[in-house]
Formats: C-alpha cells, sequence, structure tokens
C-alpha cells in the first residue's frame, strides 16, 4: 500500500485496520456513508459524556432551523428562477416596477431577530454550564502541551505520563491546562489546543496562563483527539488519546503508575541499555537529560515524555505510531523520518539523531521494554 | 486643480478631506499601542517600571511640543494672510520646537537604557519604546515635512497663495501634538502617580 | 495664472472667520496653564482627585488644540466626524478589548 | 483628446505616452490601474489554486506524504495570505478603481498617482512575500500568525508581517484615496441616496479598511519588534500575553471578512436588478444593512476566539453580537430574493453568478449562525467545517459575487462580450466543484478532522477519507472551470463579439459612457436626477405606473459631445509612483533580515521618491500645484507605518 511506501513504519494499528476496510466500501455506498456517523471514534457528532453531550443536544435544533431556512431561502431562488424566467413568447415589455414593500422588510427583519433570541438564551447558559467547575467530586489532571506531544500530570497520585490520559469512567475530570514552560525546556511554548471531539469541545492551551476543560466518559473505551490550534512543524502528528476505565481498573492503573519501574537485572542486555540510558557517551544527548524513569526518590517534569512505565501506553511518538519493538527501533534510528523534529535548528525542539550503533540500539530497546508495569 | 477644487461634491479641498481621513484612521493606530502598553503597565519582568519617569523632564519636553502647535498655527495664519516671511519663520520655529522635542526623547531613552530599561527587557519596556518611538517618527515625519515646507517655499514652488499645503502640515502636526497630550497624561503622569501613592 | 489665483484666493474657505494670531496666543497661554496644572499633581498631592483630574485636563487640551488650532470649531463638520469618529471608534474598541483580557485573569469570568 | 497632449516645462519632464508599455508603467488612469490591478489578480489567483491543489493532493488519501510537513505548512499558510490579501482585496480594488469615477460620474479618483502608487505597492508587496520561497522559505506559521509560534525564526514570519505591512500601505493609500473620491466627486445631483449600491458598499469598505488596517499594522509592528528586534510583546516568558495578538489580529480580521464581502455584495446588488429587469428591492434597507453589517463587524471580533483563553462573559457578549449580525445580512439576502420576485429574468452569465452567490452566500451565512452556538463551537473550531464555512464565504460568496462582476463588465471595458456558452460553462463547472470541494468539508470537520494539519489520520475512518477524496476530485473540476474562463477571457478580448454601448440594458452611469470606455470617461459630466439614472434617461413611466421606454434612448449625450469645447483636465502619467515604490524592496528585505544598511537605502529611497513626486511639473502648466499634492505629505507616514 502506498502509504507504507512513504511512510516507513504505517499508522497505527487501529488505523491499519481500518484502513483495510476502506477498498471495499468504495464509491457505490456513498449514500450509505453520508447517514451514517462514521466509524470514527474522533467524532464529535457522536458523544460519549455530557460535556460534549449538551452541546450536541444544542447545535441540534439550531441546525434543524438554518436547514428550515434554507430550504426556505434555496427554494424562493428555485421558485423565482423558474416562475419569473423570460419566456420565448415575452412581449418584450417590462415587469412591474416594484422598488420595496416596507411591511415584508420589517418582517424578516424581525423574525430573524426574533429566532436569535431565542437561540440565545441556552447558548449563555451552556457556555457557562460547561465552563463552570463540575458540581460533583471531580479528579483535576494537569495537561501540558509540548511541541509535539501532551503531558500529563495527576496532582493527587504525583503520576506523569504522556500521550494518553487515563481517567474513571463516569467521574468528571477537570483539566487544568498550560503549554511549555521555557524554564523547563527548549519549547518556548506555542499554543495548542485539546480536543478529544466524543468527550468535549476543544480548548486552547497557552503558554503561561492556566485554561479549563471539563472532560467525562460515560463508557469504557478509548477516545481519539488531536492538537486542533496549529503549533508548528509536526502540528498534524500530535494526538491525544483519552482512555476511559471502570473505576476499579483506574485504581489498578494508579497503583501501578504510583510504583517506581523494576531495575534490570546485572549482565542483562536490558541492564547494558540501562547505561546506555543514562550515558551515551560520544558527547552525545544522554536519553536521561531528557525523559525520566523514576526509580526512586522524588519524580519531577521533564523535557521530554516521562518514561517510567513506557509501556502501559499503547501508542508512542505523539500517538502515532503503535507502541511495538519495531516502531520502538525505527524511532530510535531516525526519529525525524517518524515525526519530523526541530532539534537541529535554532528551536532545538524534539528528539534528536543519537547515531545509535546497531547494538547500542538492541540494548535501549532491551531496555525500554523492561518499563512494563504488567 | 483649483477647477476641481470648485467642483468637489462637499465643497472643500480633496487634500484637506485625505488628510482629515488618514488622522481619523491613526487614533486606531496609536490605541492598540496605548492599550498594549496599559495592559503590560506592571509587567516588567523584574525590571524597571513606571517608576523610572522623570516627570519633570518630560513635561518641559511635553510644554515644547505643545508650544509648538502654536509656532504652527502662527504660520498658517501667517501663509493665510500671504505673508510667506513670517510663514518661514514660524515655520522654521516650530521644527526647531519638534527637534528639541525628538532630542529629549532620544536623550531620555538613552538614559533609560543605561538605567536597564531596554527593548527586550520586558513586555512593559516594549510596549513603551515602541509607542513613544512610533509618535517620535510621526515628530520626525512631521520636521522632514515642515523643512520640505520651508525649502518649496524659498524655491517659489510654494506660493503665497497656497496657504493650504501649510494647514495641511499643520493638520498634521497638530495631530502629532495632540496624540502626545493623550500620552503625556496617559503614559507617564496617571501611571506615575498611582505609584506614587 | 491670474483666474487661478483668484480661484485659490475663494478657495482658501472663510479665511476671515479664522481667529487671529493674538487668539492663538491666548489658546496657548490657556493650554500652558493646564499644562503647569497637570505637572503639579506630581508635586503635590491631590489625593483621589488627581487622576479624574488628568483625565479632564487631557480631554480639555485636546479640545482646545483640536477646536482652536485645527480649526475644527470653524471647519465643515465632516472634518469633526472623521476626526471625533475615529477617536470614538477606537476607545470603544479597545476598552473593550482590555476588558475582555482582564476579565480572563479572573477564570471564574 | 487634443487637449490631453500639452506642453511639458520644468526640469523633469513627465511622461506623456497613452499607449504602449511606457503608458502602462507611468499610468495614472484609473481605468488602466484598475486593469492592471485585474491581471495581477490572475496571476495570483493561479498561484494561490496551485498551492490549494498541493493541500488537496496531500489529503486527497489518508496518511500520504507527497508533501514533507515543512513545505505543507509554507503552502497552507502561503495560500490563505494570497487568497486574502493578493486575490480577493485586490480583485475587489481593480472594481473600485474602474467603476467608482465612472459609476459617480468623475473623470478620474480624487488622487491619481496615488492610486497608481497603491497598484505598484500591492503588486511589488505581492512578489516581496514570494520572493521568500527562494531566500530560506515562505512564512509557514498559517495566515492568522498566532503568537508565540509566529515570533519563532524558523517560521519565517519575518515575512509575513514585513510583507502584509507593504500590503497595508497599498490598502491604506487606497482607501483614503476612494473615500475622498466618493465623499468629494460625485456627480451634481448625486446624493447620498442616489449612489448606486456598488458605490455604498465602495464607501463602507474603504471606511472598514481605514480603521482596521492600522490595528494590524500595529499588530505586525509588534511581531516584527518580538521576532526580529527582540521585544517582549507576545512572548509568555517575560509576561508577554500571545492572547493580545489574537486580539489585534481579530479586531483587523473580522472587519477584513466584511472587507471582502461587501464589494461582492454591491455587484450582485447591481447585476440582480439588471438580469430581473427590476429596481432593486428595498434600495435604503440594502445600504443601511451593508453599512451596518460593516459596523457591527467591528464589535465581534472574539467569536473567533471562543476555544481561546477568554471566559464565559466574554463568550457570551460575543455570542450575542455574532447574532445579531445575522439580522442585517438576513435583510440583504430577502431583499436580493425579492428583487428578482415579480421580474423578467435573463440567465446571462452575471445574473447566473449572481444567483450563484445568494445560494452559497446563505449557505455560508447559516453555518457562521451555528458558530455563534459558543459550546457547540467549541466543537467546530479549527477544523474542516470552519474550512468549509469561510470558503462558502469567500469563494461561494465573495468570488462568485466579483466573478459576476467581471462577466457583467467586460463589454464596459473591451467593447467585447464573453461568450456567454463559455460563461454558462464556467458557471455549472464552477458551482459542481465548488460544492464538490467545499460541501463535504462540513462533515469531514464534524467528524473530527482538524485543519492545519499535513496528514490525514488514517485513523478518522473511511468516512472522513472518502469526503476528503470527494473535496480533491472537486479541485480538479475547479481547475479545468478555472481554464474554461480563462480561455474565455483571452479569445474574448481577441475577438469577442462587439458589445455595443448598453450590451444589457444597465441601469447606472458607467453604461452612458461608449464601451470601451475612453480615456476621459465622459464627455459631459452627467447631472443626476434619479438612482438609476441611465435607466431612467432610457425609461419614463406612462400614465398607468407601467415603464416604457424614451424614443431617444441614451443617445443623447453622445451627440452633444461635439457641442461642448469644456476643456477637459486630466491626470498626466508620472514614473514617480513606481520609481518610488520600489524602494520598499530594499526597506523589506532590511527589516526581515535586520541590516540597517538596506533600511537606510529603503528610506532614502522613499523619501527621494517622495520630493521627486512633489516637484514633477503639472504638465498643464496652470499652476504647478499637482491635484494630489496632499498625498506626499501623507505618504511618508503611511510608509513608516
Amino acid at each position: 500500500m502506498r502509504e507504507h511506501a512513504t511512510r516507513p513504519i504505517g499508522g497505527s494499528a487501529a488505523a491499519s485496520r481500518r484502513r483495510r476496510l476502506r477498498l471495499p466500501l468504495g464509491i457505490a455506498s456513498i449514500a450509505v456513508l453520508l447517514a451514517a456517523c462514521g466509524d470514527a471514534e474522533q467524532n464529535a457528532l457522536d458523544p460519549a459524556g455530557p460535556f460534549a453531550q449538551a452541546p450536541h443536544d444544542l447545535i441540534i435544533p439550531v441546525a434543524a432551523i438554518a436547514l428550515f431556512v434554507f430550504i426556505l431561502v434555496q427554494g424562493l431562488i428555485i421558485y423565482s428562477v423558474i416562475k419569473f424566467r423570460t419566456r420565448p413568447d415575452d412581449d418584450g415589455s417590462l415587469p412591474a416596477q416594484v422598488h420595496g414593500n416596507t411591511r415584508l422588510e420589517i418582517f424578516w427583519t424581525v423574525i430573524p431577530a426574533v429566532i436569535l433570541a431565542v437561540i440565545a438564551v441556552p447558548t449563555v447558559q451552556g457556555i457557562f454550564d460547561i465552563m463552570d467547575e463540575p458540581d460533583e467530586d471531580f479528579l483535576t489532571v494537569e495537561v501540558i502541551g509540548h511541541r509535539w506531544w501532551f503531558e500529563y500530570y495527576y496532582p493527587d497520585f504525583d503520576i506523569y505520563t504522556a500521550n494518553e490520559i487515563v481517567i474513571p469512567v463516569g467521574t468528571p475530570v477537570r483539566l487544568e491546562m498550560t503549554a511549555a514552560d521555557p524554564a523547563r525546556s527548549p519549547d518556548q511554548g506555542v499554543l495548542h489546543s485539546f480536543w478529544i471531539p466524543r468527550l468535549a469541545g476543544k480548548q486552547d492551551m497557552v503558554p503561561g496562563q492556566t485554561t479549563f476543560l471539563n472532560i467525562q466518559a460515560d463508557e469504557p473505551g478509548r477516545f481519539l483527539g488531536q492538537c486542533a490550534e496549529y503549533c508548528g512543524l509536526s502540528h498534524a502528528n500530535m494526538r491525544a488519546r483519552a482512555v476511559a476505565m471502570d473505576q476499579a481498573d483506574f485504581d489498578t492503573w494508579v497503583e501501578q503508575q504510583m510504583t517506581p519501574a523494576a531495575v534490570p537485572d546485572e549482565g542483562t542486555l536490558a541492564a547494558q541499555g540501562r547505561e546506555l540510558y543514562h550515558d551515551l557517551g560520544d558527547n552525545r544527548p544522554a536519553c536521561a537529560s531528557c525523559h525520566q524513569v523514576w526509580e526512586d526518590g522524588s519524580r519531577g517534569p521533564n523535557v521530554g515524555p516521562d518514561l517510567t512505565h513506557l509501556f502501559s501506553r499503547q501508542e508512542f511518538v505523539g500517538a502515532i505510531r503503535d507502541l511495538d519493538e519495531e516502531n520502538l527501533r525505527a524511532w530510535l534510528l531516525d526519529p525525524n523520518s517518524v515525526k519530523p523534529m526541530q532539534y537541529d535548528t535554532p528551536n532545538q525542539i524534539g528528539m534528536p539523531n543519537l547515531d545509535l550503533t546497531d547494538e547500542e540500539l538492541d540494548a535501549l530497546v532491551a531496555y525500554l521494554m523492561t518499563l512494563d508495569p504488567s | 486643480m483649483s477647477a476641481e477644487a470648485h467642483a468637489t461634491t462637499l465643497g472643500m479641498d480633496h487634500r484637506k478631506l485625505a488628510m482629515w481621513t488618514f488622522l481619523g484612521s491613526e487614533f486606531l493606530f496609536f490605541g492598540a499601542f496605548v492599550s498594549a502598553y496599559l495592559l503590560y503597565l506592571d509587567t516588567t519582568a523584574g525590571g524597571p517600571g513606571v517608576e523610572i519617569f522623570d516627570i519633570p523632564f518630560t513635561s518641559v519636553s511635553s510644554f515644547v511640543l505643545l508650544m509648538s502647535s502654536l509656532t504652527m498655527v502662527l504660520a498658517h495664519s501667517a501663509h493665510s494672510r500671504g505673508d510667506l516671511r513670517r510663514m518661514r519663520l514660524w515655520v522654521l520655529a516650530t521644527a526647531g520646537q519638534g527637534m528639541v522635542f525628538l532630542g529629549g526623547q532620544v536623550f531620555e531613552f538613552t538614559v533609560f537604557y543605561r538605567e536597564g530599561l531596554e527593548l527586550g527587557g520586558s513586555p512593559f519596556a516594549s510596549s513603551f519604546f515602541v509607542l513613544t518611538g512610533f509618535h517620535g517618527i510621526h515628530v520626525f515625519v512631521g520636521i522632514l515635512l515642515l523643512l520640505s515646507l520651508y525649502t518649496l517655499s524659498l524655491t517659489g514652488k510654494i506660493k503665497p497663495n497656497q496657504d493650504l499645503k501649510t494647514e495641511m502640515i499643520g493638520l498634521y502636526w497638530h495631530f502629532v501634538d495632540i496624540i502626545w497630550v493623550i500620552i503625556f497624561t496617559v503614559v507617564y503622569l496617571i501611571p506615575e502617580i498611582a505609584v506614587l501613592d | 495664472m491670474s483666474t487661478t489665483e483668484a480661484a485659490e484666493a475663494t478657495d482658501q474657505h472663510d479665511a476671515h472667520d479664522h481667529p487671529t494670531p493674538r487668539q492663538y496666543v491666548n489658546i496657548a497661554v490657556v493650554l500652558a496653564v493646564l499644562t503647569a496644572l497637570e505637572v503639579s499633581t506630581y508635586f503635590f498631592d491631590f489625593g483621589v482627585i488627581a487622576i479624574p483630574l488628568l483625565v479632564v485636563l487631557m480631554i480639555v487640551k485636546f479640545i482646545y488644540v483640536a477646536g482652536w488650532f485645527m480649526h475644527l470649531k470653524f471647519d465643515s463638520p465632516i472634518f469633526s466626524r472623521m476626526m471625533y469618529g475615529g477617536l470614538t471608534l477606537a476607545l470603544v474598541l479597545y476598552a473593550l478589548t482590555i476588558t475582555v483580557i482582564l476579565l480572563d485573569q479572573a477564570p471564574t469570568l | 483628446m487634443s487637449s490631453t497632449e500639452v506642453e511639458h516645462k520644468g526640469y523633469s519632464g513627465r511622461p506623456r505616452a497613452q499607449s504602449g508599455f511606457t503608458a502602462w508603467l507611468t499610468t495614472t488612469d484609473h481605468k488602466k490601474i484598475g486593469i492592471m490591478y485585474f491581471f495581477t489578480v490572475l496571476v495570483f489567483f493561479f498561484l494561490g489554486g496551485a498551492e490549494s491543489g498541493l493541500i488537496r493532493a496531500q489529503l486527497a488519501q489518508a496518511e500520504q506524504s507527497l508533501l514533507t510537513e515543512e513545505i505543507y505548512n509554507q503552502v497552507f499558510t502561503m495560500h490563505g495570505i494570497t487568497m486574502v490579501f493578493l486575490v480577493v482585496m485586490p480583485l475587489s480594488a481593480a472594481f473600485f478603481n474602474y467603476l467608482i469615477p465612472l459609476m459617480i460620474g468623475a473623470r478620474d479618483v480624487a488622487f491619481p498617482r496615488l492610486n497608481a502608487f497603491s497598484y505598484w505597492v500591492y503588486l511589488f508587496g505581492g512578489i516581496f512575500l514570494y520572493t521568500s520561497f527562494f531566500l530560506g522559505g515562505a512564512p509557514n506559521g498559517s495566515w492568522v500568525g498566532y503568537a508565540p509560534l509566529s515570533l519563532d525564526s524558523v517560521s519565517n514570519m519575518a515575512y509575513y508581517a514585513v510583507g502584509l505591512q507593504i500590503l497595508g500601505v497599498s490598502s491604506l493609500a487606497a482607501a483614503v484615496n476612494f473615500i475622498v473620491t466618493i465623499l468629494n466627486m460625485r456627480a451634481p445631483g448625486m446624493t447620498f441616496m442616489r449612489m448606486p449600491v456598488f458605490i455604498w458598499m465602495a464607501l463602507v469598505t474603504n471606511f472598514l479598511l481605514l480603521f482596521a488596517l492600522p490595528i494590524i499594522a500595529v499588530a505586525l509592528f509588534m511581531l516584527h519588534a518580538d521576532a526580529v528586534l527582540g521585544a517582549q510583546f507576545f512572548n509568555p516568558a517575560t509576561g508577554g500575553d500571545p492572547i493580545l495578538w489574537q486580539h489585534l489580529f481579530w479586531l483587523f480580521g473580522h472587519p477584513e471578512v466584511y472587507i471582502m464581502i461587501l464589494p461582492a455584495m454591491g455587484i450582485v446588488s447591481e447585476i440582480l436588478p439588471v438580469g430581473s429587469r427590476k429596481p432593486l428591492f428595498g434600495y435604503a434597507a440594502v445600504v443601511f444593512a451593508g453599512a451596518a453589517i460593516g459596523f457591527i463587524g467591528f464589535g465581534v471580533w472574539a467569536h473567533h476566539m471562543f476555544t481561546s483563553a477568554i471566559g464565559p462573559v466574554a463568550r457570551s457578549a460575543f455570542a450575542l453580537s455574532t447574532m445579531f449580525i445575522a439580522v442585517p445580512t438576513g435583510i440583504k439576502i430577502f431583499n436580493w430574493v425579492f428583487t428578482m420576485w415579480g421580474g423578467k429574468l435573463r440567465f446571462t452569465t452575471p445574473m447566473l453568478f449572481s444567483i450563484g452567490f445568494i445560494s452559497m452566500f446563505t449557505i455560508g451565512g447559516l453555518s457562521g449562525v451555528t458558530h455563534a452556538i459558543v459550546p457547540h463551537n467549541a466543537q467546530q473550531h479549527d477544523t474542516y467545517y470552519v474550512v468549509a464555512h469561510f470558503h462558502y464565504v469567500l469563494f461561494g460568496g465573495a468570488l462568485f459575487g466579483l466573478i459576476a462582476g467581471i462577466y457583467f463588465w467586460f463589454p464596459k471595458v473591451t467593447g467585447k462580450m464573453m461568450s456567454e456558452k463559455l460563461g454558462k460553462m464556467h458557471f455549472w463547472t464552477w458551482l459542481l466543484g465548488f460544492n464538490l470541494t467545499f460541501g463535504p468539508m462540513h462533515m469531514s470537520g464534524l467528524l473530527g478532522q482538524p485543519r492545519r494539519t499535513a496528514v490525514l489520520p488514517g485513523e478518522l475512518g473511511s468516512t472522513v477519507e472518502l469526503y476528503n477524496l470527494l473535496s480533491s476530485l472537486g479541485f480538479v473540476v475547479l481547475f479545468f472551470s478555472a481554464l474554461v474562463f480563462l480561455y474565455n477571457l483571452i479569445t474574448s478580448i481577441k475577438s469577442g463579439e462587439a458589445s455595443g454601448d448598453d450590451p444589457w440594458d444597465a441601469r447606472t452611469l458607467e453604461w452612458l459612457t461608449p464601451s470601451p470606455t475612453p480615456f476621459h470617461n465622459f464627455d459631459v459630466i452627467p447631472t443626476v436626477t434619479h438612482r438609476d439614472e441611465f435607466w431612467h434617461r432610457k425609461y419614463a413611466e406612462d400614465e398607468s405606473g407601467r415603464a416604457i421606454p424614451v424614443p431617444a434612448g441614451a443617445s443623447e449625450d453622445h451627440d452633444e459631445a461635439g457641442a461642448h469645447d469644456e476643456h477637459i483636465h486630466m491626470p498626466d502619467p508620472s514614473y514617480w509612483p513606481l520609481v518610488q515604490t520600489l524602494g520598499f524592496f530594499p526597506l523589506g528585505y532590511g527589516l526581515v533580515y535586520l541590516n540597517w544598511w538596506l533600511i537606510g537605502i529603503g528610506i532614502t529611497w522613499l523619501v527621494v521618491g517622495m520630493y521627486g513626486w512633489i516637484i514633477e511639473p503639472v504638465a498643464e502648466g496652470d499652476d504647478d500645484d499637482p491635484v494630489d499634492d496632499q498625498h506626499d505629505a501623507t505618504a511618508p507616514t503611511a510608509a513608516a507605518h
């Protein structure tokens, strides 16, 4: 397939699965597709929680009104075009020279104004409902937009993770969001926008400011999203995932994340990898200078994604690739071919090409594969 | 030109109407800079803030600029009476006061720089320098116009009956002056007093 | 040439309506006094009225320069409309902008 | 015209050519300038179209990488900049240039040399922006240039900051020029309420430009200062507020939307009555609705920022003002429809494009209302739904209207007709291609496809992929449609059928002149006694109130021409607008690369050019007081902005 030729590693497994479905569908089934809501989990028309449902409930009647006006206007145009066309037997005289009709004009000034006033009330109501703090108990997660990945921090549990935000089903989650902090990384911070369409509308993330967004999933599942505010080179490769779990699963997940990473046994390949992780030599930047594998002591924020329990996540590289050995090797070997970075530009953002030898690569991958809490 | 001037719909010269149109839009221009400045009054990133202003010094240069409006209007008044000699004198006086004001601004900028207020130091410094700097550029353009007026009246290119040209440059000059009236109060005096309190 | 000059002369609309140089000097004296009053707020404590006073003085000076030196008082009202139209639009738009930005700094609004 | 051949005197003679290449370079004739605007726009339109072709090729299938992310980002940024600043705005300016003097019964604009200046600045600003492709990369921070991304040196946004500033000088000068022309050069008897609707919309548009351009000028200066001089306006590291950029940008950007659509509304308001053989329904309402749209348009800017860092109070306020602006828009749409009602419609190409305008613009307007539903705006914002919306407004709206204008006034400009057969083919393929391209985007946006992404993610699903494929096919249709138009244009210029002076049985003053319009426009400046003056010279009402033709038709004025020996004073050509404007190149590059030598050369060039302009002799020799002398006074100020 073409995309495999041009994109060396291919998309996520979920995406490939869907792509295989595409071919048999074909043009013939357009009508069916137009009616369907589609097969995507990134669909704003298929809300899966109250903060996506409320806007949806608001837009449906408005869309109906818009559709009515659309039919009315287009109907008037089509009727006029047919009824008042110059006929072949026309005598060439001029039609009645009507200059206007004040009563009619007042009518189509007032009616739209009234309709809009009616729409305005629930709109304003909805703005406050969606933005206010949820009434019930909620979980707070801090979200930081980096070029080009999302970082999540759970202040209640002191957990760092990336790309995939894990939330309990049925509980409102209030996101406190900002963009990269220049004190912490070469990324000076640019605007991003956090958007998981099935859970809520989007909200921009602004460096130096905090913005808030409520999300909630009413069913377990994996919800797709992506950065929706243009943020430069790899904006297209900055995806977001929300993984909703039942409360029990969520508690297990939290417990796993709060456990330090296991240190591989001496003498194994993974142990070599762990050493390389801390010191690559040859003046190459060490993984540990930007990433963190928490083994003991305190956890803290870092430049790149937290790797402590890397393999508790399904996807990596801004969630554009499935996390498996093959993809991991390709990524470490040549990051720019997977996701364009700006490490070599004045911005110095992103994953550098570490010029790994085959042995180093084997060892590092072996080590990273051990970072799995299960 | 004259034939057309009489034929205009509103009975006024195109050029004067154009100048007023342009000046109307200039409020939007300076307004945006002033807004940014007001937003960033406290955003000094640890550097100097409004307390750095030397109000007595700025008062003097503001006063000079204000009085240049008087000489400007006297220049126009002289020209409208056909008195080119006196017009030139007042024009030079106006340009001279403009230069004094600009010199004061350059001096003020130098002092501020030495005291640590730099363009790239903080949003406050950026907005202060860019706002007053753009006003300075307007004054500079005004001085160029005045000197051109002076030279062209010597070469006979500007005639005693063409006082519209002096009036136009005057309008521009007065406008630059009233912008400074606003800047002096809003940028210098009020924040300074608020800080002193 | 002479017809042009005649035309030019009548074109200088209503020169006789314009104030005399003496009047201009009087205006300048008023402006000078107002400026002195402005500057005095820096040296003496005017308390709460200092800022409102400064704003009023600024407006008065503005109107004097615009009205007399720029002849708005004597000229076609369309010029005043251009000037105060631009000024009003700028005031409204930027006041709104600042309000919106400041509102956001109070997160609940 | 013997009266335009004049004695030249002084140290630098003025050019005298009325035809040939030099005549175009030195022209101050509003008609020639309008034509130059038009052809320049055509070139940029195909450039911007090529960029959209690249975008559509990349997104035709999921996970494609025909273009790298870097190139894609440059291409979509330049597509936006090109279509907004180098196509739709200047195409409106082409119409303003050609039509304003003719429609108000004047011989030229108020400041002919300034008018030439505007054109050259536009041309060079466009060239300047496009040279960035060869000088290290085009801007890639999107046309909205959001800080702090745009401050970053790898975003090449210094070209954006300087290039748009140059284009702003052009538009500001043109705005002052057209405002003065409309206010001050109307033919005797042409009161405000007798002005054609197009002139009204031109007046409103130019006031919007006048008041909106200084705001973007400030924003761009701040951006430039931040990106090149190290200032801190938008840098969050020292407390700068990136949201300030958004406010300033949209304070300009929303009026800009109306700057782009109002001229097209004006054009359609002229064509529909002619095509329906009926006066415009509710002239006053259409005019006031247009003015209201323009000025309410200043108060809705933050609706572009509903998902940005603004609070619920601001969101509510701007939701209300945004809904409010739908009311005058609705008035216009109904008035246009009722202009057709009860008429005798002739489906000429301009009429088809006008009807297409109403229909497509209605769709764009309705999707606009859905944006005002703020909670759901958070789902629509920055997705292809929004892309669909503004293309329905700017392409289905502005561009349809402007194309209608091209077909309508082509005979006026050339004295020839464009082929109706090809014109209709153009219309139907254009309508089909347009809806095929942008219709599916509504759906792909709601299904989760964000805009400005270099890759269409396969995970969005096959439905979204199908919609994208349809959009890309639509582009192909549009491309062939555009070729049909181009072919029609070229062959009609060469060998179109002669049109006669009044091929459409039109209503407004420009048709009073012969086609193509002579250099001096009107032999005699007409005296206006009616709205739709020209129509009233052709038709009178009989005792039962029905309109009947006046036998003499419109010919009386042409007959009279010989009898008049009035001295017609036409503006002289000049080298200076072109020569002075070249100074923007050194200045522009100097500002981008912060080279003080180049900046110095550029400023000196502009100032010297200004003096050349001032002391240029006036050919007539009646006084050495150039008509547009005043603008020499504002030119340096404008240049300084």
